[in-house]
């Protein structure tokens, strides 16, 4: 398996010869190169994968040779295949080669066509090197590389007059990069506890290690791993970048925002497990946080009108279920969520886009509806992975999501409770956002008039991503109702690598089957209530918000979070940049440590040449104090 | 003090040292070139007289004289070209006060 | 007597009899002398400081010479007679396209020239009082006459009057001086008065202040300073670089001759060096300052050589063989770099009193390499390496710092910052200030003569700037050392 | 005898110091040289007095008058501005260095040593000065023929007026 | 020749090129494009010359290349012609070497005259510099560390902008009073150990007072923080860099000089001093970091943004030298030359839309990204590198730094690391902020505007200029082993002869299994 080194460099030859002839090359060319690279990562990545499961204790390690280092430090340049990234690797060349598909019809018209596939492979490269470095940093390479091409892909329509995606694309990159910074820190830290950065290294080194108490540099590190994973992953109080990131093409929205770039921070946690085992005080903060965030953007999604922000801040939810999970010590739970959520996201994400599309770019849910005739494939799709986010019973997210809730319910009954109410949030908008797109009347006739169905390209992954979403289940299937969590004992080389005794999971006690039951059931009561109030138009809803104007003002206007921080932080921020600048440099430093003296010196020169009065009688009377200084000095 | 008025050594020195002060003091409180110019060879003067004087006590070191005769020399060619440059002062801005001369300055 | 006898004293000869035959060649003319007498003139002078140069440099190989009497033609005599006419010999070369420019060809000025070449080197050669007196005027006379030499120009004789009037007075200085320290120990040979038992006397203290005063006078020491912008400035171009160089060279070597050679042997030696560390402080200060707000490039010039002289009475403040090798391979960098200065005036055809900042404006376009010239003069003032301001600078701070007068480095470093600030603004001048209209119009109507020669001096000045940078090993240790050791009869 | 020449000589310089007139001041000094020559020849050497009489007196100050009769200004100028400073300063000075002159003087033991061993010498004669003149300072007198020239050709330079 | 040239490498690379440039200088301005090729022609071949050094291999003492004879001796105090090179060195001269003819390249229409003057003055710039670089001998660095003041300030003089005389005296007065301060120490420290060589030195310094040693380097660091530039002596930076568009670069070519010189002079001839104060330069390193991001958040004028923000960088380089760790110092050396590549693109598409555009405020662009999207994309790479993302040159410079600081032994090191991370963040916001102002966004709509301007994306020539340099951000993102390599055994050596603290062992794990509880509770 010595060529893995294909599977993340053939997205990046694709990139390069999009960006080096992408604009003079044709569509097709384009097309092939961008769509072919990925999907020839796709089929090597299945041979590795098989290779992989082939491989004692499942595990693949391909080095080449060092990367960087100096004196006792070195970075390996390698990857490692193993369950967990197998699995990623999987996830991101599939769905990206069924979003590259996609984007093949969505993106058909767009001047930056060439462009728009070189990014969107580089993105797959390293999204790729994320998953598969060996050593913290070559991950780190592709943590912050993915944030790059975010960076690009969300401001790709640079040149719109409003700057949106521009701004978008700026403020999802310091975003993120506030998280890497978090990502950074760890590294030196754990540099600084085991001496490698290696990561096969550090969990071995680790599993020697008992639980570790108190405040040391691994729960500093482990902390600092979490920080950087709210940036990527959009947890509070980083997530303000990923509702903005909306900004982008969807497809990007599909692939980046929803499927695989914010995931990374949950593989970090899954990748890191038995350190972050070790750091109980880090394993509470993440799972507080990621509850907490499940239930924050949920209630902000309730009242969004624009199709893709809802589905934004759903993301931004569900990622919070998946830290919960991981806070609950189930990393498998909360990997699978990562697995089913990237089927059903993406999934709502290009349905989405297949509305946007088929209505020349409408993102307003208010102005749509009465689409169910007009587009079925969209439509049935969409409510496939409607159903399978609300946890509808049978679906991949039943299966993902009540596990987090009942791995949540061991640690706390407050998380899981937060998680329930979450969960109502996301049936409430999600059956609002189906209600208001395919259901009632259309609101606005011209645009429903030219409405028509996507184009295959478009269609067909929708119903391969449908299909995934659906059979997903393979993979897990609570125990409570008669499955399997298959998946947990597939990760276990993965996320007990290391660990000197597989301590596993704490998953006993409790009723798995009552607090699921507990959940769909409150779940389905808010679908209900969703479809109820927006089946008949804006009504309702209007009549709800004028009720209650502070509530819907809040919820509106995502409780103020911009807003506050532009207040507390950016604009303190400059306004001190520029007393340094104007006080400080110029004033202090340059003006009283430099001018000054320069001045001083002049001044007193200019005072010096007064003595020259051009009177000779004055010369020599000067002639004469030095003859008396002289004198003093030889008689004295 | 008074072996200074005895004719002794001590009073010649003192005698020209207090004339080469006044020279000094000439050339300082005086603005007219010309006196100014007077004041210069009241200073030369003054070492002529203590030079003589220290000649006559080295036992009448005739070098002192040779020296003296060397002294007037350079006294007259001090006068001539001082007078030149007073000539010429006054040809160009007719004027001898020598804080009228000030336009270079600073 | 053989001829050999006459050794010392020939290096003097051609330029006596020089200064005593030029003059005869422009009595009884017209106004419109010939051009052709005019470089016959020029090129007797020449010969004149040639012929002595090249005998100097013939000696330099032999060795010290026997004396004439009080006349020593030791190595740094030879020292001294070399630096001497080399810068005459520059002198002479911009004086001619100077003089041409100012319409005033006379042969009367080269004799002067020569008369005070002769001065400069009795005044250096010799530790007899009487001759060094001697030597002061007939170098000090014909300079004042120099000064105001082109009478035409308003300020000529003003400038002149104020460099005699002060200068008569540290002469009379000088002259008490001398008689006290005759006095006292009945000899006037320097070296033995002050070894004589007189050495503490008071009266014998008092004459060697006043003996002291007299070379710092033609040093431009600060307090005797104050004649020196004003006859810098009033005096023609080439003259004003040769006083600057030549005359503060000569009193130098004079000084180390007085002091580290005969001062130090009595009381006086320590005190003359505190009174040179107080000067010192004093020179840098007020020279530096008051060059730094000068509107005229060559009063500013004057200024720095005030300030010069500060660095150079560093080196007898550090009072070591090093230092004072320092001191003659700072003088010789100082001659070249400085003439250099003051024959830019000349060579970008600068006539009259106007030579403010504002007249050089975006001069040093007009000739690219005389403004590399400039640039190379100026920075080598400022003893910025590679050039060999920045060694003279180097010999003398390194000697202060050995000699544990650190604080007086840093004194001198921090001068030669603000130095720098000011030979930069000449810079500025030359290449970033565009004329203004009127200037234009001007230079258009008056295109600057040229000045061939001027020119040519300049690159030897550079020339010798540059390599005293990049080849101190043929400067320093060949020629300020063995002057030092083998003159002074110092052994390090 | 040298109490009143010395009285002569230094009231001679003061007069000149104080007096208006250029004229009366040059007139003063004369008086003062005459006082120098005095003491010359109380110091045993008519020599130097009758030179001090015939080229100071003589040709130096008849000089001096000469230039003040040819520029005709024998009133010192008024002053632009009263200069006290300068005025102060200087007499300060002045009186400084005198005091300090009388001072060095009295108490100088080389100077006292050496006026105490003085031996009555022999009057200086023309022919003892010829000789060490040319015997000895063969070179201060080149020198001070250079002088006299390089004077000259000075004076002519500065103010010939066909030049 | 070629004999010759196998004993005297270092020499040819550091003087023809002053020739050259002087030769250039006397051209008359009428030949001014012929003037203009030659110095091209000359940049590239030394270059090409300069590339030989790659082939050497380093003797038992590490030098890949030694020139020692003696030069001068006065009063017992010899002075050396010593040129060295070894891998302490060895990059950042063929940086140097290659950014000439790049330089040349990248203005080549944008002077609007004297253009022999400038590549004369070019070249002898890169004699100074190289010169720098390759001394061995203490005075005889100095020589080169003073004399390069006097290309640099001659080319922010004629091709500055408004303020340039102001700017250009600045500059030189201002790094004239840090260099000649350092003089007295420089002559003090020699004459304790009657040579200027280092290794003399370090041992005179050795027997002095920690007193003494404490002014010693108190000299020694003036003179090379303000080169740095270091916050505070830093305020000559912000006018040189934007007073003078064109000759920012050849400012650029020589700020490294200061942390080479730091890490080549003050730690091994100071190195208790260095260790004693390390504190007070990370200090000065943190807030140099977080001020000049701070400060470069809010400018208007591109230049200057980009000039602020090569004083965050040079925080950087400082804070991985006081670590005295060797990943630290390795990281510091590497950054020197990252900032000779990455802020040198920079600045030269700067210049670039200067040249067309007459203006460099930010708010007089917009939109720049659809008129020039070739300069877009190299800003971008540019932009990423200043940044430090990984697989460009900025990445491994700064962890490499954090990494050293972070784990150097010293008691401020790991806040320190911290706290310096923040600037990689502040680095992000104030770089893309303005990237977004000047190339995203719709075109400015102001035909007197910058935008309005740019009527053609880059030339060949500016190609050529640039593509090197993002070759280079690549390379040494993508492979930093080929430049970190060379200055291994060098750093190690320097660092070990200096006796620095020893980098705290790694607090967990080292030995399987046996590390105890106790040392994890810090």
């Amino acid at each position: 398996m010595h060529s893995a080194w294909l599977i993340p460099v053939l997205p990046l030859l694709g990139f390069l010869l999009n960006l080096l002839f992408g604009k003079r090359a044709g569509k097709a060319f384009v097309s092939a190169a961008g769509v072919g690279s990925v999907a020839l990562a796709f089929v090597l990545s299945v041979v590795a994968f098989k290779v992989m499961l082939a491989a004692p204790g499942h595990r693949l390690e391909i080095g080449y040779g060092e990367w960087m280092g100096a004196g006792a430090f070195s970075v390996p340049l390698g990857f490692v295949i193993d369950p967990l990234s197998g699995l990623m690797m999987l996830v991101i060349t599939g769905i990206g080669f069924l979003i590259h598909l996609y984007s093949v019809g969505y993106m058909g018209e767009d001047k930056g066509y060439g462009r728009y596939f070189a990014y969107l492979n580089l993105f797959v490269f390293f999204m790729l090197l994320l998953v598969m470095g060996s050593s913290l940093p070559l991950l780190f390479v592709g943590w912050e590389g993915v944030g790059l091409c975010s960076y690009l892909l969300i401001g790709f329509d640079y040149d719109l007059p409003d700057d949106v995606p521009a701004q978008a694309g700026l403020k999802a990159f310091l975003y993120n990069r506030v998280g890497d910074l978090g990502v950074l820190m760890g590294m030196l830290a754990l540099f600084a506890a085991f001496g490698t950065l290696t990561i096969g290294d550090i969990l071995v080194k680790a599993g020697h290690l008992g639980p570790q108490l108190g405040f040391g540099l691994l729960t500093f590190a482990t902390l600092m791993f979490f920080v950087g994973c709210t940036g990527k992953s959009a947890q509070l109080p980083l997530y303000l970048w990923l509702p903005d990131a909306m900004a982008g093409p969807t497809p990007v929205s599909a692939l980046i925002h929803a499927a695989t770039m914010v995931t990374s921070g949950v593989y970090l946690i899954v990748r890191m497990a038995p350190l972050f085992q070790l750091t109980p005080l880090t394993m509470d903060v993440i799972a507080w946080v990621g509850a907490a965030t499940a239930l924050f953007a949920a209630t902000i999604a309730i009242v969004q009108t624009d199709i893709k922000k809802v589905l934004a801040y759903s993301t931004v939810s569900q990622l919070g279920y998946m830290f919960l999970g991981l806070g609950s010590a189930g990393f498998a739970a909360g990997f699978f969520h990562v697995f089913t959520h990237a089927w059903f996201k993406a999934l709502l994400f290009l349905g989405a886009g297949s509305v946007i599309h088929a209505l020349h770019h409408e993102q307003d849910l208010l102005k749509m509806g009465g689409l169910w005739k007009k587009m079925p494939v969209t439509g049935w799709t969409m409510l496939i992975a409607t159903a399978c986010i609300i946890g509808f019973p049978g679906t991949s997210g039943f299966a993902s999501k009540d596990e987090i809730l009942y791995l949540a319910s061991l640690k706390s009954p407050v998380l899981y409770w937060m998680g329930v109410a979450g969960a109502c949030c996301t049936a409430f908008y999600m059956l609002r956002l189906f209600t208001l797109a395919f259901l009632g009347e259309p609101r606005d006739a011209h645009a429903h008039e030219h409405a028509h169905e996507s184009p295959a390209t478009m269609t067909v992954p929708l119903v391969v991503l449908a299909i995934g979403a659906l059979g997903a289940t393979a993979f897990g299937w609570p125990a409570a109702f008669g499955g399997s969590f298959r998946i947990e004992a597939f990760l276990e080389p993965s996320v007990s690598y290391g660990a000197a005794a597989a301590e596993g999971v704490v998953r006993h006690g409790g009723n798995p089957a009552l607090m699921a039951a507990i959940s769909t059931a409150l779940a389905l009561g808010f679908a209900w209530w969703g479809w109820s109030s927006y089946k008949g138009g804006l009504a309702l809803a209007e009549a709800r918000a004028a009720k209650w104007p502070f509530l819907h003002r809040l919820l509106a206007n995502k409780y103020f979070v911009d807003e506050g921080v532009d207040a507390a932080l950016v604009r303190p921020l400059r306004w001190f940049g520029n007393l340094l600048w104007k006080l400080f440099d110029v004033i202090v430093i340059d003006g009283i440590g430099v001018n000054l003296p320069a001045a001083l010196t002049r001044v007193s020169g200019d005072f010096i040449a007064l003595l020259q009065t051009g009177r000779v009688r004055n010369y020599v009377l000067t002639m004469g104090l030095g003859a008396l200084l002289l004198l003093y000095v030889f008689l004295k | 003090m008074a072996h200074l008025l005895s004719g002794g050594l001590q009073g010649y020195v003192a005698v020209a040292l207090l004339l080469f002060v006044i020279g000094l003091a000439t050339v300082l409180l005086r603005r007219t070139l010309l006196m100014q110019f007077m004041g210069m060879e009241l200073m030369l003067n003054a070492a002529n007289v203590a030079l003589l004087a220290f000649a006559r006590w080295r036992g009448g070191d005739v070098q002192g004289t040779v020296t003296y005769l060397m002294i007037i020399a350079v006294a007259a060619c001090e006068a001539a070209v001082g007078l030149a440059l007073v000539i010429g002062l006054h040809r160009m801005r007719g004027t001898t006060d020598a804080d009228r001369t000030a336009s270079l300055k600073q | 007597m053989m001829a050999k006898d006459f050794a010392a004293l020939w290096p003097l000869v051609f330029p006596a009899v020089g200064a005593c035959f030029l003059p005869l060649a422009s009595l009884d003319r017209e106004h419109d002398t010939a051009k052709w007498i005019r470089g016959v003139l020029y090129l007797v002078t020449l010969l004149a400081l040639g012929g002595s140069f090249f005998y100097l440099a013939d000696l330099w190989h032999v060795g010290g010479q026997p004396s004439f009497e009080a006349l020593r033609m030791d190595r740094l005599a030879q020292f001294s007679g070399i630096f001497i006419t080399v810068a005459a010999a520059i002198t002479v070369l911009q004086a001619w396209d100077h003089f041409h420019q100012e319409g005033w060809v006379k042969a009367e000025t080269l004799s002067l020239l020569l008369f005070s070449v002769t001065g400069m080197m009795l005044f250096t050669a010799t530790s007899n009082l009487l001759l060094m007196f001697l030597g002061l005027e007939l170098l000090s006379l014909p300079l004042y006459a120099l000064v105001g030499t082109v009478r035409t120009r308003p300020e000529a004789s003003e400038g002149a009057m104020k460099y005699f009037l002060t200068g008569a007075v540290a002469s009379s200085c000088f002259l008490m001086g001398t008689v006290l320290l005759y006095g006292l120990t009945g000899t006037l040979d320097l070296s033995r008065a002050m070894a004589s038992s007189a050495g503490s006397d008071p009266l014998f203290l008092a004459g060697a202040a006043l003996l002291l005063l007299g070379f710092l006078f033609k040093t431009s020491a600060v307090p005797f300073h104050q004649w020196t912008p004003d006859a810098y400035q009033a005096s023609p171009h080439p003259i004003a670089g040769f006083m600057s160089v030549a005359t503060k060279g000569a009193a130098f070597v004079a000084l180390l001759r007085a002091f580290p050679g005969a001062l130090s042997l009595g009381a006086a030696g320590p005190k003359a060096q505190q009174a040179f560390a107080v000067l010192a402080v004093l020179t840098l200060v007020l020279g530096n300052l008051t060059a730094l707000v000068q509107t005229d490039a060559k009063r500013m010039l004057a200024y720095s050589s005030i300030s010069h002289a500060g660095y150079l009475l560093l080196g007898f403040v550090a009072g070591t063989p090093a230092a004072y090798t320092g001191i003659l391979y700072y003088l010789a960098i100082y001659l070249a770099m400085n003439l250099g200065a003051f024959g830019l005036f000349t060579a970008y055809g600068l006539v009259g009193e106007d030579t403010s900042y504002d007249a050089l404006r975006g001069l040093g376009w007009k000739r690219p390499l005389l403004g590399l010239y400039a640039a190379i003069f100026m920075l080598s003032l400022a003893g910025i390496p590679p050039f060999g301001g920045f060694f003279g600078k180097y010999l003398i701070f390194k000697e202060l710092v050995g000699t544990g007068h650190t604080s007086l480095a840093v004194l001198g470093v921090l001068a030669s910052l603000v130095s720098l600030a000011y030979y930069l603004r000449f810079l500025v001048a030359l290449f970033l200030q565009a004329p203004t209209e009127a200037l234009e119009r001007r230079r258009a109507e008056q295109p600057a003569a040229p000045a061939a020669l001027a020119s040519a001096s300049l690159f030897v000045a550079a020339f010798i700037v540059v390599m005293g940078g990049l080849a101190q090993g043929l400067l320093i240790p060949g020629f300020a050392q063995r002057a030092i050791e083998e003159g002074l009869k110092l052994v390090r | 005898m040298f109490a009143v020449f010395a009285l002569i000589t230094l009231l001679g310089a003061v007069l000149m110091l104080l007096q208006k007139n250029v004229i009366q001041a040059g007139l003063c000094l004369a008086l003062s040289f005459l006082g120098v020559a005095g003491l010359f020849v109380l110091l045993g050497n008519p020599v130097a007095g009758a030179l001090q009489v015939i080229v100071y007196a003589g040709a130096i100050l008849i000089l001096v008058l000469f230039v003040i009769m040819l520029l005709n200004h024998h009133e010192e100028e008024p002053a632009e501005r009263a200069r006290p400073l300068q005025r102060w300063a200087s007499v300060v000075l002045s009186a400084l260095l005198g005091a300090g002159a009388l001072a060095l003087v009295l108490a100088s033991p080389g100077l006292q040593a050496l006026g105490a061993a003085g031996t009555p010498v022999e009057p200086m004669t023309l022919e003892r000065v010829g000789t060490v003149l040319f015997r000895d300072h063969l070179l201060a007198v080149e020198t001070v023929g250079l002088l006299l020239l390089a004077a000259m050709v000075g004076a002519v330079a500065l103010v010939k007026k066909e030049l | 020749m070629t004999t010759w040239m196998s004993t005297h490498l270092l020499s040819f690379l550091v003087f023809s090129p002053g020739a050259a440039g002087l030769a250039l200088l006397a051209f008359p301005e009428r030949q001014a494009r012929l003037a203009k090729l030659l110095g091209l022609l000359v940049a590239i071949a030394l270059f090409g010359v300069s590339l030989r050094a790659l082939s050497l291999t380093p003797d038992a003492s590490g030098w890949l290349f030694l020139e020692h004879r003696p030069w001068f001796s006065v009063a017992g105090l010899p002075v050396d012609y010593r040129l060295g090179l070894d891998g302490l060195n060895l990059w950042l001269a063929l940086l140097t070497a290659l950014l000439v003819p790049v330089t040349m390249l990248a203005t080549w229409s944008s002077l609007a005259k004297r253009e022999g003057t400038f590549a004369g003055l070019l070249l002898l710039l890169e004699t100074g510099v190289l010169g720098a670089l390759l001394s061995q001998d203490m005075l005889f660095f100095y020589l080169f560390w003073e004399g390069m003041l006097i290309p640099t300030t001659f080319m922010i003089w004629i091709w500055g902008g408004e303020d340039r005389r102001y700017a250009g005296t600045k500059y030189f007065l201002y790094l004239a009073s840090g260099s000649l301060l350092w003089l007295v120490g420089l002559l003090y420290l020699a004459g304790q150990a009657g040579s200027f060589s280092p290794e003399l030195m370090a041992q005179a310094a050795a027997g002095l007072s920690l007193h003494a040693q404490g002014w010693l380097f108190l000299a020694f660091v003036l003179a090379f923080a303000i080169k740095f530039p270091i916050f505070p002596v830093h305020t000559w930076m912000p006018d040189a860099y934007s007073q003078a568009p064109v000759a920012a670069v050849p400012v650029g070519m020589l700020v490294k000089l200061g942390g080479y010189g730091f890490l080549r002079f003050v730690i091994p001839i100071l190195p208790a001093a260095a260790a004693r104060h390390s504190h007070v330069l990370a200090v000065l390193a943190v807030v140099a970091i977080l001020f000049g991001s701070l400060v470069a958040l809010v400018q208007r004028d591109m230049k200057k943004l980009v000039a602020y923000s090569s004083l965050a960088h040079m925080g950087f380089v400082l804070l991985g030298l006081a670590s005295l760790s060797v990943i630290g110092v390795q990281g510091a050396l590497l950054q020197l030359v990252n900032l000779g590549v990455s802020t040198t693109a920079l600045f030269l598409m700067i210049g670039m839309l200067e040249r067309r555009a007459g203006t460099t405020m930010i708010a007089d662009f917009g939109g720049v990204a659809s008129r020039m999207p070739v300069l877009t994309g190299f800003w971008l790479l540019a932009a990423m590198a200043s940044i430090g993302l990984p697989l460009t040159n900025g990445f491994v410079g700064e962890f490499l730094i954090l990494n050293g600081t972070f784990t150097s032994g010293f008691a401020w090191g790991r806040v320190a690391a911290c706290l310096a991370t923040l600037g990689v963040l502040l680095g992000a916001a104030y770089l893309l902020w303005m990237t977004k102002r000047v190339f995203w966004g719709a075109e400015n709509a102001d035909p007197d505007g910058g935008t309005a301007k740019l009527a053609q994306d880059l030339t060949a020539r500016e190609l050529a200029a640039l593509l090197p340099l993002a070759a280079l951000i690549l390379w040494i993102g993508v492979h930093p082993r080929t430049f970190l390599a060379p200055s291994d055994r060098p750093v190690a050596q320097l660092l070990s002869d200096a006796q620095a603290p020893a980098p705290a062992a790694p607090a967990l794990g080292t030995a399987a299994g046996s590390a105890p509880l106790s040392e994890v509770h810090e």
